[in-house]
């Protein structure tokens, strides 16, 4: 057994001791950092696991984003215990037999790290043979997600700003003003004040240095777009959102959401437009692989302004709502 | 303005730190991005008030060699009494002045005593910190105010 | 890189992952929440600077070792603010802290 | 040698978070056992692209194996698209308990009953 095999073992093992403890929790507040934990772990098993751009991302989102939305909307909810008598006779049957069935379905599975294994045997081998010289991208990870399934990347995208307009629908109406919706800063003390005046500037630059060094490096729109708008939300949950919002208004931040899409969805047409296939970068520039680097340029900075800004806008929804959860 | 403008220089540090590809490309978004930082914490410091500000910089690394004698001494207090136990401690509450005229200092002060093992920051304000100490000897080494002296001497 | 340059990063490494795991022990050995962010300020400060400072020798004289020294700062940073914030919240709580063994003869 | 027991394990935390989804009478403790049923199935995704003593997938002078990029470009935008659609259900809950003034399951059934 190679040590990164045991390593993963370990983590996993210690996560699904945090499932365990969550599972019998009654405290919703715990259940949400437990389930941060896991996902924090998550990433850590990423990392062994070659995939450090996901491991990136589920450290930025899983265990950062998601925590923090969760809390928040425990705050509005009201809710502080799940009460409610759980069955457990029924769904640990169900557990059991499907459990049973997925043990018995990973007889099949080939072993940890096998290199002949028939997830390597198709496309690839040609992404890591050919990537690199056909898009100039050497994380292939950004290659085959702008470009060789950058119409997938796409698709993703606008669930993203679809799933942004359900919140701020769901949400709309049942806010209350800006400037009574969020504790003044009065309330946050000079260390953390100063602290956070320091952090976020550097939060900022480094979400624009992920967004264009993609490329090089584990980054990207994805991971950009949720560090900025955590520099972001950093600064409204110590200076206020009401501050935020003058800074950043939200009707910018709309614009800004659309834009996202606009910019991916136009490079496709300008592609079109030059006689390519959508999305075909390769006519954008005189160079096949020039035009690959600006199209994948391009849409990346569309994948992070739409990302970041609909972060920002959902964030701004569940501060925005009356807490306890009554009208 | 001076607490930008270190900002900005900081900024450019971090990009050329983490970037390490220097083409006209990297170098001409990296310019793009730390002027669109630099535009948006004006703003927020234009919003809220609070300019970042900060100690001159040839003053900092004497004052970080200092601090990182204290974190490993603190350091190995702390490690003894966990190996010890919990008989070994003898935490308390310890009110101290804050004799810092400017928030950054009075933050780096109450910031480096919570860096420092066996003292935490717990409330700060009213020219005063409130600070719990793990045991005697911590609370007398932060009574005796030579790091409150050294944060001082970093405002002048 | 030599042979000593490598042996001391190890060291470091061994000597921060025995510091972390004190820091642990600490957390889960002291009696109340205050004395246990001090432990928790143990694998902060010292157990992630040393392993930083290991992988720091093994990256050599690059710019993976002065981002290594950025991460650092930057844990040196928010990490004390963190504890301070928890610590905030539970005075302001009410959470008392616990005084040793004079506090419970009283 | 390396086996599936890796496998095992997340099958046994993606049936945790099955467990918690089901078992739980609570709306807001269902979504947070879906996260980790959720984690767990990028993590079985991620186990069947990597390959043993392989770099990862950042072509590099002087590199010849690297681990399978397909399934980190797949669950990269899984994990964003998980936390927008987290919010969205996130958002459906602060409805509902404004609706109903409760999240639990059986109660809100027995309001729909008297409706």
């Amino acid at each position: 057994m190679s040590v990164e095999y045991g390593l993963t073992l370990t983590l996993l093992a210690f996560m699904l001791l945090a499932a365990w403890a969550l599972a019998r929790s009654d405290d919703l507040l715990a259940a949400v950092m437990l389930a941060g934990i896991i996902s924090l772990a998550s990433a850590a098993v990423f990392t062994v696991m070659d995939a450090v751009d996901v491991a990136f991302t589920e450290a930025a989102v899983g265990a950062g984003v998601a925590t923090l939305l969760s809390v928040r909307a425990l705050g509005v909810l009201g809710e502080r215990r799940a009460a409610g008598r759980a069955r457990v006779g029924l769904p640990f049957l169900v557990v059991l037999v499907c459990g049973g069935l997925l043990l018995y379905g990973t007889a099949d599975l080939p072993a940890y790290g096998d290199p002949a294994a028939p997830a390597m045997q198709h496309v690839a081998p040609h992404y890591l043979a050919r990537g690199g010289v056909e898009t100039g991208v050497p994380n292939i990870v950004t290659a085959v997600l702008a470009s060789y399934r950058g119409f997938d990347t796409f698709g993703e995208l606008v669930v993203i700003f679809t799933a942004g307009l359900g919140v701020l629908t769901l949400l709309a109406g049942s806010g209350v003003s800006g400037a009574r919706s969020e504790v003044d800063a009065g309330d946050r003390d000079i260390i953390v004040r100063q602290v956070v005046k320091w952090l976020v500037p550097f939060v900022l630059l480094f979400a624009l240095y992920v967004q264009f060094h993609g490329d090089y490096g584990p980054g990207g729109g994805f991971q950009a777009g949720v560090i900025f708008a955590a520099g972001m939300v950093l600064y409204a949950l110590t200076f206020g959102l009401p501050r935020l919002e003058r800074v950043l208004p939200p009707s910018r931040l709309r614009l800004l959401a659309a834009t996202g899409v606009w910019l991916y969805g136009g490079v496709g047409v300008a592609c079109l437009l030059r006689g390519g296939a959508f999305l075909d970068y390769a006519v954008l520039a005189e160079d096949a692989v020039d035009g690959q680097h600006l199209g994948i340029l391009l849409v990346e900075l569309g994948v992070g302004l739409t990302v970041f800004s609909v972060m920002v806008l959902i964030y701004r929804a569940f501060t925005r709502q009356r807490h306890g959860g009554v009208e | 303005m001076r607490g930008l403008l270190s900002t900005v220089a900081a900024l450019i540090v971090l990009w050329l730190v983490n970037s390490g590809h220097y083409t006209p490309l990297l170098l001409g978004l990296g310019a793009v991005s730390v002027l669109l930082v630099a535009f948006l914490a004006g703003r927020m410091a234009a919003v809220d008030g609070v300019w970042p500000d900060g100690p001159p910089l040839w003053r900092v690394p004497g004052y970080l060699v200092w601090l990182l004698g204290q974190i490993v001494a603190a350091n190995l207090d702390v490690l003894r009494r966990i190996w010890r136990g919990p008989a070994s401690l003898s935490p308390r509450l310890v009110e101290l002045p804050l004799s810092m005229r400017s928030e950054w200092a009075q933050a780096l002060y109450a910031n480096s005593i919570t860096l420092t093992p066996g003292t935490v920051t717990v409330d700060i304000g009213g020219g005063r910190l409130l600070v719990h100490a793990l045991s005697e000897g911590a609370a007398a080494g932060l009574a005796d105010g030579a790091m409150a002296r050294r944060v001082q001497s970093l405002e002048r | 890189m030599s042979a000593v340059v490598d042996g001391l990063a190890w060291a470091a490494i061994g000597l921060g992952v025995f510091v972390c795991f004190s820091g642990a022990f600490g957390l889960l050995r002291f009696p109340d929440f205050y004395s246990r962010l001090h432990a928790a300020g143990v694998t902060d400060t010292l157990g992630a600077g040393l392993v930083l400072l290991g992988l720091m020798l093994q990256a050599g004289w690059s710019l993976a070792a002065a981002k290594l020294a950025l991460i650092l700062l930057f844990a040196w940073v928010s990490g004390p603010t963190a504890s301070h914030v928890l610590a905030r919240a539970a005075r302001h709580d009410g959470l008392e802290p616990w005084t040793g063994a004079e506090g419970r003869r009283r | 040698m390396n086996g599936v027991a890796h496998a095992w394990l997340i099958v046994a935390l993606m049936m945790s978070g099955l467990y918690i989804v089901m078992a739980s009478a609570h709306l807001f403790k269902k979504l947070i056992g879906l996260s980790v049923f959720q984690v767990s199935v990028f993590m079985l995704y991620i186990s069947l692209g990597v390959v043993e003593g392989a770099a990862p997938p950042i072509v590099e002078p002087g590199v010849d194996a690297y681990s399978n990029p397909l399934p980190h470009v797949l669950i990269l935008t899984a994990i964003v698209v998980g936390i927008a659609t987290m919010a969205l259900a996130l958002a459906l809950l602060v409805r509902i308990r404004r609706a109903y003034g409760t999240l639990d399951e059986a109660a809100l059934a027995a309001k729909d009953e008297d409706a």
